[in-house]
């Protein structure tokens, strides 16, 4: 068997995403077990970068240590406690989780092994990162179409859930109050 | 990517090396155990509990926005060559969000709440 | 990426930014020095002095500290800026000459939102965790319009390759018809590189904030870090907007260091000059001003490259 | 690497992801579980891509993968700062009235 630096890598990755992904839900401390999922998914963009996808495995990365460091802050915020000082369980029904993890990867697991998988039909472009530009906006076109409703409504509705004063608070019942009534004063047209 | 790999071990190596050097030549190697500066109050809770942050909602409209990135990059190096259609459809796709934000700040989801 | 130039010069690199960083670190506080009446050469010497004192200075730690997280930031904020400036075309190629070099330096500039949080985290002071909170929500109101600017230069040279950007910059560069992404990625790297007016997160007001309470080599890293990130993005800038290396009589990387070195005094200098900017106060304005303002400009550059082409 | 090898690894990615999904009680550590079956879907789609088809549709598949997890984590973030505010006991209505 010979080993390429590629299959070093990817195992590597592969080993790297899987024990950080556990230790997600093993560590104590929220801002460890954020960080420990933020390296999870710096795994998989590295092994979408060993498997041809240049653009997907950078933008895995880059994406997804933003979302990390956001989501540290939600984790200190609403955790309700203090796990950094006191060690924590936070879990509920332990054995049937385990079970239904074990269950899953042993499914799974059985699928990616026993199903027989096509070979590859053609090969990758060139440019793999233009070949999706062009896909995005000429044969895929409605992806993009379908996505801008789907992020409007997305922040729309994060807005609506996430903000405990409305329009009606901020600028009173006929919406003409100027400067607008915040907390903290602040921003554009003050 | 070699290179790349390369680098990031050798900068982390000087890191290391600066780490290592301090020990030798700081007066004593030992931290000083200390707790941490309050105008020389003694901290009686945890750093965390003290704090919130005050900016959820702007967070929120972040992540619902840089989703567009993903599709900004590869259409970036396309646009020229593919003509008016695909400047059309980005910046009406982007014009969309663009009045998105311009409720969301009508709700208040920039300011400190 | 054949075209990366050979490992060896990994170490001119390296030794040029430490060289440039210490520089700029020394007109920072030469001007510092000459406000408060001081004589600037005091000033000057003063980053050298300073690491020396730190290197020397007994290291110290919080009580019931994250110290593994604590140290892994202040160690990541030097190999960042060394990352970013390896994708940095010195004259024809750089260190990597990566297809989507340009994506890779937004990706490591956002590394910086864990690194700069982390360093809040870490240390278990109220101050540091709150240098830690503002510097996030600075980042919510830098980053997009920090993206889109870096879209421009795509956008006109039609690929995501510093080095074939800085190529199709022939005669004309991208700040001349780009000002407002130019701007707008300035302040972003003044965001990242955490440095006045962009520095609420490591504001005087809350005892320095993320750098509260580090002491020794941690703070000397990530003082120096500090301004090899400031010097790191004020390298991207010249292959994404100022020409690459071109220019007279001097080889390519001779003039990438010449412009680096003008952009990132530039920007100490306009940080000495503007006040502090407080995120409550510029995420709106981000949002509502600086994003519209460079999606317009990205709009112009589109159009002229699909006009041009 | 072999499609078998990178499914393998996803395979377990989603089963961590599952365990954690099913066994936190914190909303925001579900929705790390949920984020990391993700990443598992996001590394499969990525190795079927190269080891079956490689085309563009594929790629486009996983944007939209990405934005999909990105929108959940959005929407996730606004329910739990919903759920925290209809508490009425957490600091952030404490910081109002501080305000008010």
């Amino acid at each position: 068997m010979n080993l390429s630096l590629v299959d070093v890598g990817f195992w590597l990755c592969a080993v790297v995403s899987v024990v950080a992904g556990a230790l997600v839900f093993y560590v104590d401390s929220m801002a460890r077990a954020t960080y420990a999922l933020a390296v999870s998914f710096v795994a998989v963009g590295v092994a979408l970068l060993l498997m041809g996808q240049a653009y997907m495995g950078v933008i895995v990365i880059l994406m997804m240590v933003m979302e990390m460091a956001v989501m540290a802050v939600y984790m200190v915020m609403f955790m309700g406690m203090n796990p950094a000082l006191m060690p924590m369980s936070m879990v509920h029904s332990h054995r049937s989780s385990i079970a239904a993890g074990v269950g899953t990867f042993l499914l799974l697991g059985a699928g990616a092994v026993l199903v027989p998988w096509p070979t590859r039909r053609g090969a990758p472009t060139g440019d793999v990162t233009s070949a999706l530009g062009e896909a995005i906006m000429e044969s895929h076109m409605i992806v993009m179409i379908a996505m801008g409703p789907v992020m409007v409504a997305t922040i729309v509705a994060g807005v609506v859930l996430s903000s405990h004063r409305t329009r009606y608070d901020r600028l009173g019942d006929d919406l003409d109050r100027r400067p607008a009534d915040d907390p903290q004063p602040g921003g554009v047209g003050r | 990517m070699a290179s790349l790999l390369f680098l990031l071990v050798a900068s982390f190596g000087i890191v290391l090396a600066l780490r290592v050097l301090a020990r030798w030549t700081a007066v004593s190697a030992s931290p000083f155990e200390v707790e941490p500066w309050l105008s020389g109050h003694p901290p009686t809770e945890h750093a965390l509990s003290r704090y919130h942050a005050r900016w959820y909602t702007a967070s929120v409209v972040f992540l619902a926005f840089d989703v567009e990135m993903l599709f900004m990059y590869p259409w970036a190096i396309v646009v020229g060559h593919l003509g008016p259609g695909a400047v059309v459809e980005m910046f009406g796709f982007l014009l969309m969000l663009l009045l998105a934000v311009a409720w969301a700040r009508r709700e208040g989801a920039f300011r400190w709440a | 990426m054949a075209d990366s130039l050979p490992l060896v010069y990994v170490v001119p690199v390296m030794v040029g930014l430490a060289v440039v960083s210490l520089s700029v670190a020394g007109l920072s506080s030469a001007l510092e020095a000459r406000d408060r009446g001081l004589s600037v050469g005091s000033g000057l010497t003063l980053p050298l002095r300073e690491t020396a004192r730190l290197m020397r200075q007994r290291p110290r730690r919080t009580v019931s500290a994250d110290r593994l997280l604590w140290r892994s930031a202040s160690s990541a904020v030097i190999p960042l800026a060394v990352l970013i400036v390896a994708f940095v075309p010195l004259g024809a190629h750089a260190l990597v000459d990566h297809p989507l070099g340009l994506v890779w330096i937004n990706a490591l500039d956002v590394v910086a939102w864990a690194v700069m949080w982390l360093l809040g985290w870490g240390v278990n002071s109220v101050t540091g965790l709150v240098g830690g909170y503002r510097f996030l929500a600075l980042a919510l109101g830098y980053e997009l319009p920090l993206m889109f600017a870096l879209t421009a230069p795509a956008i006109a040279a039609g690929s995501l390759n510093l080095a074939e950007i800085s190529a199709t910059q022939d005669g004309l560069w991208f700040v001349v018809w780009t000002p407002v992404a130019f701007v707008a990625y300035c302040w972003g790297v003044l965001g990242f590189s955490v440095r006045p007016p962009m520095d609420p997160g490591a504001g005087s007001d809350v005892n320095g904030g993320i750098l509260a309470e580090l002491a020794a080599v941690d703070r000397l890293l990530v003082l120096a870090g500090r301004y090899a990130l400031l010097v790191a993005g004020s390298a991207a800038a010249v292959p994404l907007f100022l020409g690459g290396g071109a220019g007279p009589l001097l080889p390519g990387w001779g003039w990438v260091l010449i412009k680096t070195i003008l952009v990132s005094g530039l920007l100490v200098l306009a940080g000495r000059r503007l006040p502090t900017l407080r995120p409550d106060k510029l995420l709106e304005l981000g949002w509502v001003v600086v994003l519209p303002l460079v999606v317009a400009q990205d709009l112009v550059v589109s159009v002229i490259a699909v006009a041009t082409n | 690497m072999t499609l078998e090898t990178v499914l393998l690894v996803a395979s377990a990615l989603i089963a961590v992801g599952v365990y954690g999904a099913l066994s936190q009680q914190v909303v925001v550590m579900v929705m790390m579980g949920l984020e990391l079956m993700i990443n598992g879907v996001i590394l499969a789609a990525g190795g079927l891509w190269w080891f079956l088809a490689p085309d563009p549709s594929g790629q486009v598949l996983l944007l939209v993968v990405i934005a999909a997890m990105t929108v959940e984590m959005a929407m996730g973030f606004a329910v739990a700062t919903l759920l925290h505010r209809q508490a009425g006991h957490d600091m952030t209505d404490m910081a109002a009235e501080l305000h008010g």
